[in-house]
């Protein structure tokens, strides 16, 4: 069973052996590294960049206009907010010449707390990524949406945001949701496409033969079916409130899970039956809180939705303040975590209106 | 209206080139100058609310268009060109008209449809990528084209990038710089600095620490080279040497002209004659006429030819509808691939 | 009466002579210009820099680290895109260094639509500098605003982000809103401070002697008191919604319309006050809407005021598009006009729970 | 633990420096080095989450932190450093001990309470700026205390800022080299690249079209130099020398340290040994052995005391407090203007 992140790795495989990926670069994603989280280790089309985050994301640009099929990293989220007019160029350059040019590229990049990667290793980037129009953004919570959303952005003919969270790197898809053609065994898989110690200048990864899959960008997941809370959520955050709805579940309270999977476009019909069934709605991210996406959401939802909601809506989101904290209980206070969660639903559940 | 295309013939003089190759060019020069009058003219007139252009640049832009590999794809030239670029576009056979339609802000301009202003060209076919208003960016994107031409299918296509002066502050014209110079993997790229010596009202002296931009090409062991911008066989001559560089050797060059500013900076500083500026236009003319490939006449009477084409033109275009306002939620997605050869 | 530019500068004059404003700089900032929209005419500490946004904000912040008081200028906003990261950091330092270092700076800029400014200088930043924790921020939306928000801007320890209203630049003080010590004649004032046309080099402006006015930040404005509806936005709209209102009075409609003033820390006790008086809420700004900072208002007063509410809480933004484009149609359908604030705010009048 | 104030007395022989300077620079150098080993087996014990640090820079940061005019305010040198110069906090006479506060994110460690990881210093009265991650942006934010120093008190107070070799290629190291040397607006700033020859895992060679980062400088005319930053008498005279000419011409200078990255790039690639590169440290004692300077008795006497005094010192901030949860919302805003004199 893949862990996300050799999901990752293999759908970029599938992306340059299949469906045209020509480039795929950033910092220390070439040999010898590939990647700091492995994420690019063994891929035939790696290369890496000077430390230029401007220079990455100009380079994808620069590729997409040319015909070719770039996928860049930026290494941590928190390094991208230099690139943001570069970013919104990728977005907004098929509007501005009237659909003269489309820019068909992926930025893949970490995001999220969960490490204790302190200031600078913890940051979100939903909240900037969702302000900046003309970008698809997607987000996956299991090893197969991984591998199946990045097939989507890749072969997408406009800039794909492809958001990792960072905690859910090493997770494992559960049994039922194997990749087709990935060996059954973890350790077969890994002896095949992960990187050795040491020295690897002659090492070549053995790619197993994947079945090509595509999750549709737009459509989200319902994670677990409810009828008492609906949770919307994507990313880390999907994995703690399953948790806690399943905690929940022993005290009478049947929550509903969303994994939105997309954040642009996103799943309104799936959002809008959730919220006429369940009339309560609690939206979870890590961002900090205020100008959150999450508020979009919830601003919709009680425009549209009004007299379908029966508690007064509600945002679990990241405290508002400068950065996320190295220690524990800094960590702990500054991003939702699953008490968190669970504490909020119940809240909705019992909320008598 | 119609362009002519380019007849790249050596000079037989040193720095000098053909008579008919010098006409070539001056036809051009003029067309183009009459272009951007007639454009700040819509706007003195209300028919349009901004306007940026390059009268002052034609001897150096007008050449560069001449000399462009013309196409589409990674066996042509890409143009990464900012909003003083129109002699480059009408040397390359684009339609004055057009950059009136985009003047006027109508449905049919076809760079941006009535979305940017004038000068914000866009034409997919010859490779120009579309010129946008934040200073410097192209440089951080030129390098995304010229690496997909790196490894090169024989072909000769390579990457253009120009912007100007005061814009080489920006930290993306040193991306540009060093992406293009690692060793090992240099990208065919002529990167172009037209230096007239402001940025908006800013002069040159103080804000930098070196007498020309090209300075700065140095550390990274590429070729540079100051032109006359204000000499169009010079000019010619100069990106003729750098571009035969570039397409051969696969490596970058750096090329700063030197140029007038004719009309300041834009219609927000009221778009009136500088006097004290070369104006390379005048100049072009007295070496024509002292070389006696054209009278004083003859020119005159192309002027007049021209204005009376321009103007009839931008009569026209006023009558030219509107974008509607629900056109504002078109190509927000694209749902083929153009870039990628999908029609 | 002076227009809000004029106020804009005189109070940077007061800055530099008597609250130890010691640089005020940026692209055309200096002489010969003095700033694009002439805010920066004729002071003693304007100064011109390189055509670098980042050099301008790291300026800024070194500055103030170095004990100075720097007044920063982005040109447009719209170019203050490939700063975040050191916007950030401006935002983060004294938290990040537990109180060591505070970072006392103002940066200005334009921002809006209503110029027919094309797709690069139409943004907003409202969306974006409420989304960067430890900056105050505040946008005037009078001349009398302007005047006294820049005072308290520039005496705050911390970085505060004034954001100027393009659109409403030239429009002067109503009257009783005068500057205490403004000549009461317009040309007066013009021929004292205004740089003449042509050659500037021997030009000196002449001071008039300006009381200190200090419009706390944090604190909103009931620029009209109503009873039905109440409208929450800033800058540019706030005229408008005045005007809507106005229009609506004699429609028998009346109308609440709160200036925020401050965007961080904002007025929630005026919010929520007029929101316990109205119990009808819309939210007017030009920013993209998704993600927009108008969304965390509604957001706040639904999860907080949910029973207080007698319609959908309402918010009117700018089309979630790449740009606003060029053209009269394009402009005008993009960001909210006078019509549709008057519209939405009829809806919400009249709507029947 | 205690630190002495540097002796900056001229060499008597040409690239040497008197004994007892080199005992001094050699006892901190030392330090340095055992305070990174301390916080790398802090890591590896599960009593920190991530380590980053400067084993290997010691023969270059600890010099400078000997010739640093120490103090607050415009009249004393300002320091925009990165993540590996505890060597240089050390010289200065900072207390280890913090920096095992600062991995070990108790809420006693001065220089974030808790919030960064190590290596992120901050010492407002001694002008040392924080630390932060994004690589770079200290250049962009360097120009900013240069410029205040620059009209001057008649102090000798300059800015320095450091950083890594593969950094300069953000625009910020571009920035610093445009905006300090302006025409008639120079900065008074030291820019120190360290050159480890990596940025993570990726090798210098085919990042950078020129052999040394200085080469850039000179585009800028500025005077640049190359130290051997495994020689710590080299480096001290490198610097001292950058430093006067900063320091009394008041203009911009660029100096290259070619230094060693002992432990790798930092925890995240393992914090292990690197055995092919040079380590100043054993070589400053094989030199100071040679020198009869020092016996190899005194050496492991000296290395055994300060490895007992950190081992203590790190098992007590063990038992410190860990910040409160509630401490997130500390420091959001200031009330008081303390760099502007507020107390
Ligand atoms: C990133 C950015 N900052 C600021 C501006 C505003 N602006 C437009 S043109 C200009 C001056 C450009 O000078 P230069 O690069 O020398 O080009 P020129 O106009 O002289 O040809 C400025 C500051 C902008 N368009 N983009
Ligand atoms: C803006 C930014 N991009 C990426 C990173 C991730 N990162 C941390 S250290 C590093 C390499 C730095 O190399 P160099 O500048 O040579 O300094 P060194 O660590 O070798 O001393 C990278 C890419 C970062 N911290 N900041
Ligand atoms: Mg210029
Ligand atoms: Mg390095």
């Amino acid at each position: 069973m893949a862990t996300m992140i050799q999901a990752i790795r293999m759908a970029l495989h599938v992306g340059e052996s299949k469906l045209g990926v020509t480039d795929i670069f950033g910092e220390d994603v070439g040999p010898p590294l590939g990647g700091v989280f492995t994420g690019t280790q063994g891929l035939e089309t790696a290369w890496n960049t000077p430390l230029d985050e401007r220079g990455i994301v100009g380079m994808a640009i620069g590729l997409a206009l040319a015909g070719r099929r770039p996928v860049a990293e930026i290494q941590f989220c928190d390094y991208a907010f230099n690139t943001i007019d570069l970013l919104k160029i990728a977005g907004n350059t098929y509007w501005s010449s009237g659909g003269d040019w489309n820019v068909p590229l992926v930025v893949m990049t970490p995001v999220g707390a969960g490490i204790r990667g302190s200031i600078y290793h913890s940051h979100s980037f939903d909240g900037m990524a969702t302000r900046i129009p003309g970008w698809k953004i997607v987000m996956p919570s299991t090893p197969r949406d991984a591998f199946g959303l990045m097939l989507s952005a890749i072969i997408d003919p406009n800039p794909v945001m492809y958001l990792m969270p960072k905690a859910l790197l090493r997770i494992k898809n559960q049994p039922g949701e194997e990749l087709g053609g990935e060996p059954a065994d973890d350790k077969t898989l890994s002896q095949m496409i992960d990187a050795p110690l040491g020295d690897r200048s002659a090492w070549k990864p053995k790619w197993p033969e994947l079945e090509e899959l595509y999750i549709p960008i737009g459509k989200a997941r319902i994670a677990r079916e409810g009828t008492d809370v609906t949770v919307l959520t994507y990313g880390r955050n999907v994995q703690m409130s399953l948790a806690a709805a399943e905690e929940l579940a022993g005290e009478g309270v049947d929550t509903e899970v969303i994994d939105l999977r997309s954040l642009h476009p996103y799943d309104w019909d799936a959002i809008k039956a959730s919220v006429r069934k369940t009339n309560r709605v609690l939206c979870v991210n890590e961002d900090t809180e205020i100008t959150n996406f999450g508020e979009h959401l919830l601003r919709r939802i009680t425009e549209e939705l009004f007299y379908e909601l029966h508690a007064p809506p509600k945002l679990l989101a990241g405290a508002h303040i400068p950065g996320i904290g190295l220690a524990d209980n800094l960590e702990m206070a500054s991003v939702p975590q699953r008490a968190d969660i669970k504490a909020a639903i119940e809240e909705l559940a019992h909320h008598e209106p | 209206m119609s362009s002519s295309s380019p007849t790249p013939i050596r000079p037989a003089t040193a720095g000098r080139l053909p008579a008919a190759q010098c006409l070539q060019l001056y036809d051009v020069m003029l067309r183009s100058r009459l272009l951007e009058e007639r454009l700040i003219t819509m706007y003195k007139q209300g028919d349009g609310y901004f306007w940026i252009g390059g009268p002052g640049e034609e001897a150096f832009n007008v050449p560069l268009g001449f000399l462009v590999d013309k196409g589409s794809g990674i066996d042509h030239d890409y143009l990464h060109l900012h909003y003083r670029s129109s002699g480059t576009l009408l040397a390359m056979g684009a339609d004055p008209v057009d950059s009136l339609r985009q003047m006027k802000n109508v449905a049919s301009d076809p760079y941006s449809k009535g979305r940017n202003f004038a000068g914000h060209f866009s034409v997919r076919k010859w490779n120009v990528v579309p010129v946008s208003s934040p200073i410097e960016v192209q440089f951080s994107i030129a390098i995304g084209t010229a690496r997909a031409q790196r490894a090169g299918t024989g072909a000769k296509g390579i990457t253009i990038v120009q912007g100007g002066d005061a814009g080489t502050a920006e930290g993306d014209f040193a991306t540009a710089l060093i992406w293009s110079s690692r060793k090992g993997q240099e990208l065919p790229m002529l990167m172009i600095v037209t230096n007239n010596r402001y940025g908006i009202s800013t002069p040159y002296a103080g804000q930098h620490g070196y007498d020309q931009i090209s300075e700065r090409g140095k550390a990274f062991g590429m070729p540079t080279a100051v032109v006359d911008g204000n000499d169009p066989e010079a000019s010619y001559i100069a990106i003729q040497r750098a571009l035969d560089y570039v397409r051969t050797e696969r490596k970058p060059y750096l090329l700063e002209a030197m140029v007038s500013r004719l009309r300041g900076h834009s219609s927000a500083s009221g778009a009136n004659l500088a006097k004290d500026e070369i104006d390379c236009l005048q100049k072009f003319e007295t070496t024509l006429e002292e070389r006696q490939l054209m009278t004083r006449g003859q020119i005159e009477e192309l002027r007049k030819k021209y204005t009376r084409e321009l103007g009839e033109a931008s009569t026209r275009v006023k009558e030219e509808a509107p974008p509607t306002p629900e056109s504002i939620w078109e190509h927000v997605f694209a749902d083929k691939n153009l870039v990628g050869g999908e029609t």
